[in-house]
């Protein structure tokens, strides 16, 4: 059972990455983007990592995607974003 | 319409180029020995009852190599001395926020912050007993302000005091550092009683969950002044040169 | 077909080859990309990658978490904690450098306009 | 004092700056005089102590992580915190002399990538040597975008990103090590590298090539380099080029020799090295930009050093590192004297050091030029024709043509800058120079004319930090916990 859950939570990461490398919309790439951490706290939490996954989770998936939504208003030059 | 072609072209060949390197490495990854003995981290594990940590990962994280920590907070520390001179406000004006006072707003999330900041000591103070510690707990009571932040842009934090905690939390670890050094000789030792008998209990393991309070204190406040430098330069948007 | 999958040979040659895809994924991403934003979201992307693999070759099957509880008392048969602790760090790093990178963006951004690094090039021969 | 001082003692300074700054901006820049005397100091004591000396943090190693000093680091050790100690005494003068509104950060920054050079060059953890690495990546980053102008801010932002490409495949190279061998220790590593698999060590080589070479600035990695030594501030630039660029060095070629690549790596780094060289020279030829030329200049001669430390023979290895730290102490007086000279005349065009006049800033500018080029009787001379003897004495004479063909081409532009300089038909403005600044430079000439009348004085150290390089018995005995 943990060899196919292992499986196919990476390929869930796999895809959900190349999604957030090819959007065009920055906004949803960052939010693909903490969909990797996501699959990345869940394999640590079976690789018996749980002090990893728990960064992970706090910084790797909160923090980071919440400094990424915060700077890139200042970064881009979308329109629909300025209104 | 010819430079769409050329543009997926080049992405082509950088990706049949990326892929063909991944794929060497896999081919020499494959000689990969996957089940070591006598590493390192063996020794650890035979070792670490005598630190008297439930947590193995704490223990190597804040005493077997305690100068890491050091070094890793010290990184945190110019992170945030770096974002403070990037987006610090002094040349530019900020215009308020028109904020509407939302009552439930308000009150909900400042009840939250208690239960945030709660559990973020909990995980604080249980470091050396369960998963978590002074990175995790730091980064979350630092999340409980970025609710607060989103609810009320126009709310300050007390800079004096976020420096008072960060700089003295600081200079605390080190001290620690180099009162070990008197105590017992060693740099970072553990120099507080740590009788093995104690294991699981929250009063155990001699310095380690006072290293790892201090690194909470620190990281808490500092990760509290990236997202209000990141949340001032969102929200409060800059009048535009007339 | 469970036991086949539940094997430590298996779960080890899965990490190897998706932790590499991931690399690959975010190696293609600092090729490809133009915009500071995702150049910085590859890097995390090869990072996760670099913690995965470490991470999951040192699982194997049976081993615990390397904490105790109350009732056993003993650190035996154990994953081993000095990597995880190297991942805690270097995660953090990973942060402080990136939330770095996005103050350096925006203050560009706001003194330039441009968000693109093929665009950076006031420096020069 | 404890080895662990050294890194401490400016963490400690560094979490304690807001309240220097509190107490007045004399003492804030006090401080930094104060914290880089006492390391200079400190350091000038371990040149008579029976070396290599060791301390410890928590666990002796190889479980837990030690500082060790041997020969080797001790001079890349007198280099750094003499560094440190001229730049602290020249910021003296520059905040009085320019706008000084974030001086707190700088200071801040300055201080820890002082402190994470030598961290590198201490710790005998490799891991540990990569939070050094990332310690003084990011003081560098920020010290690079430290005037918040457009050019500053695009320095720092491709300083950052190679910097991360860089530190992602030194992650990478770690856990191969550990995967392999199960341990981090530099001293184990280095005992039990020919265990591993030899396909794997390849790998391992790779990555640490890519890595550690990305930041030494060696061929097919440097093209970044020019741009962020042109967008950084003057003085920024002298902190990069003599201390940063050489404490990566000292990583790359201390792990080089430590694990055995010597063996089998020596020619690929010779040969890159000169390429580095050659390219360098040639393009700084037709540069406009003095920063750029200068970091173009830069490239050039660690690309002489890069051919010369991977060379395996003793006596070109102390040559090379004669010339290092000459090299170091002449690009540090340059890049302070462009620094007056840019906050003079706001450009960076090549013609200001045709436009200033002071008979002292004169003096020592040419003193720095004729040193880099190996003129006599300054230090350049002895450490480029030690170099030259070394290859001499194992019969390397292609070497030996290509460093003296290579060296008329720096001599086209550093005697078109000489001759810039002497140019009486220019309108010369005179450049106030500042108390402090009579000192350090004065120092610093003195100390090039010094070593180029005495070699004696540094060559003893040379000789002995060579020894500890090809040598690394018992500094491998040290980092395995013998000496505690």
């Amino acid at each position: 059972m943990i060899g196919i859950t292992i499986l196919f939570t990476f390929l869930a990461i796999l895809s959900v990455a190349f999604y957030a490398i090819l959007s065009k919309d920055i906004t949803q790439s960052v939010i693909l983007f903490m969909g990797v951490g996501l699959g990345s706290v869940v394999l640590f939490f079976i690789f018996q990592a749980p002090d990893v996954a728990l960064t992970e989770a706090v910084i790797g998936t909160g923090l980071s995607t919440a400094v990424f939504l915060l700077g890139i208003r200042h970064t881009s030059i979308d329109k629909e974003m300025e209104s | 319409m010819n430079l769409k072609k050329e543009f997926r072209l080049k992405h082509i060949v950088l990706s049949l180029l990326s892929s063909a390197l991944m794929l060497s490495i896999l081919g020499l990854l494959s000689h990969v020995k996957t089940n070591l003995h006598k590493t390192v981290g063996d020794i650890v594990l035979s070792l670490n009852m005598q630190t008297a940590t439930a947590n193995a990962v704490t223990s190597v994280v804040t005493f077997f190599r305690g100068i890491d920590t050091v070094g890793e907070v010290t990184v945190l520390f110019l992170a945030t001395t770096g974002i403070a001179l990037m987006l610090s406000s002094t040349q530019r004006t900020y215009k308020k926020v028109v904020h509407q006072e939302s009552f439930i707003l308000d009150i909900g999330s400042k009840m939250l912050l208690n239960v945030i900041v709660l559990f973020g000591v909990y995980v604080i103070v249980h470091g050396h007993l369960s998963p978590g510690g002074g990175f995790q707990g730091g980064v979350v009571i630092a999340t409980a302000f970025l609710l607060l932040f989103l609810a009320n842009p126009n709310m300050k934090l007390k800079h004096s005091i976020l420096t008072l905690g960060e700089s003295l939390s600081g200079a605390a670890y080190v001290l620690i550092a180099i009162i070990s050094l008197f105590k017992i000789n060693i740099l970072l030792g553990n120099f507080l009683p740590h009788p093995v008998s104690q294991i699981g209990e929250l009063v155990s393991g001699g310095i380690i969950p006072i290293i790892y309070i201090i690194v909470g204190i620190k990281v808490g406040s500092e990760m509290s002044v990236i997202v209000e430098y990141f949340v001032k330069e969102d929200y409060l948007k800059e009048v535009p040169h007339a | 077909m469970l036991d086949f999958f539940n094997s430590n040979e298996t779960i080890h040659f899965i990490i190897t080859v998706g932790s590499m895809l991931l690399f690959t994924i975010g190696l293609y991403g600092i090729f490809t990309q133009k915009n500071l934003v995702k150049v910085l979201i590859s890097f995390d992307i090869m990072e996760s990658a670099l913690f995965l693999f470490f991470i999951g070759l040192h699982y194997n099957f049976g081993l615990v978490a390397p904490i105790v509880d109350g009732s056993d008392k003993t650190f035996t048969n154990m994953v081993d904690p000095v990597p995880q602790a190297m991942i805690l760090t270097t995660i953090v790093i990973g942060l402080a450098v990136l939330a770095l990178g996005l103050s350096f963006g925006i203050e560009y951004f706001r003194l330039t306009g441009i968000n693109d690094i093929s665009k950076m090039n006031e420096l020069r021969d | 004092m404890s080895l662990g001082y050294y890194f401490l003692l400016p963490v400690i300074f560094s979490f304690l700056t807001p309240y220097f700054r509190k107490l007045g901006t004399s003492a804030l820049r006090g401080s930094s005089v104060f914290l880089t005397f006492i390391l200079f100091v400190q350091t000038l004591e371990y040149t008579g102590v029976s070396l290599p000396q060791i301390s410890q943090f928590s666990v002796a190693p190889p479980i837990g992580i030690a500082f060790v000093l041997d020969n080797f680091s001790l001079l890349f050790l007198l280099i750094f915190t003499f560094s440190g100690f001229m730049v602290s005494l020249y910021m003296l003068w520059y905040f009085k002399a320019n706008d000084n509104t974030n001086e707190t950060r700088f200071y801040v920054f300055f201080n820890m990538l002082l402190a994470g050079s030598i961290g590198m060059i201490l710790s005998c953890d490799i891991f540990n040597v990569y939070i050094f690495f990332e310690i003084t990546g990011i003081s560098s980053y920020a010290l690079a975008a430290y005037n918040k102008d457009k050019l500053g801010l695009e320095a720092g932002i491709k300083y950052l990103i190679i910097g991360s490409i860089a530190s992602i495949f030194i992650v990478f190279a770690i856990m191969l090590i550990y995967l392999q061998i199960g341990t981090v220790n530099i001293g184990l590593i280095a005992q039990r590298y020919s265990e591993i698999d030899p396909k794997i060590a390849v790998l391992i080589a790779l990555m640490l090539f890519i890595g550690f070479g990305t930041k030494a600035e060696l061929f097919p990695m440097n093209f970044w380099a020019p741009d962020i030594y042109q967008g950084s501030s003057s003085h920024v630039n002298g902190l990069f080029s003599a201390i940063v660029a050489k404490s990566y060095l000292f990583v790359f070629f201390h792990l080089f020799y430590l694990f055995g690549l010597n063996t089998k790596y020596t020619l690929l780094i010779m040969s890159l090295g000169a390429i580095t060289f050659l390219v360098s020279e040639f393009t700084a030829l037709n540069q406009k930009d003095i920063k750029r030329l200068f970091a173009y200049s830069t490239l050039g001669q660690l690309g002489i050093l890069f051919m010369a430390l991977a060379s395996n023979s003793s006596d070109t290895i102390s040559g090379a590192l004669f010339h290092l730290a000459s090299h170091s102490i002449s690009k540090l007086l340059i890049f302070l004297v462009l620094g007056i000279l840019i906050s003079k005349f706001k450009s960076t065009k090549i013609t200001i050091v045709g436009d200033f006049k002071s008979l002292f800033l004169s003096i020592v500018l040419i003193i720095g030029f004729l040193s880099i080029l190996g003129i006599p009787p300054f230090s350049g001379f002895i450490g480029k024709i030690l170099i030259l003897k070394g290859f001499a004495l194992s019969h390397n004479y292609i070497a030996i043509a290509f460093i003296l063909l290579v060296s008329i081409v720096e001599a086209v532009y550093f005697f078109r800058l000489i001759a810039l300089m002497l140019d009486k038909k220019r309108t010369k403005t005179s450049v106030p120079v500042g108390f402090v600044n009579y000192i350090v430079l004065s120092v610093l000439a003195i100390l090039i004319v010094l070593f180029g009348v005495y070699p004696s004085l540094l060559t003893h150290y040379t000789d002995l930090a060579t020894n500890a390089l090809l040598q690394p018995h018992s500094y491998l005995q040290f980092a395995l916990g013998v000496g505690l």
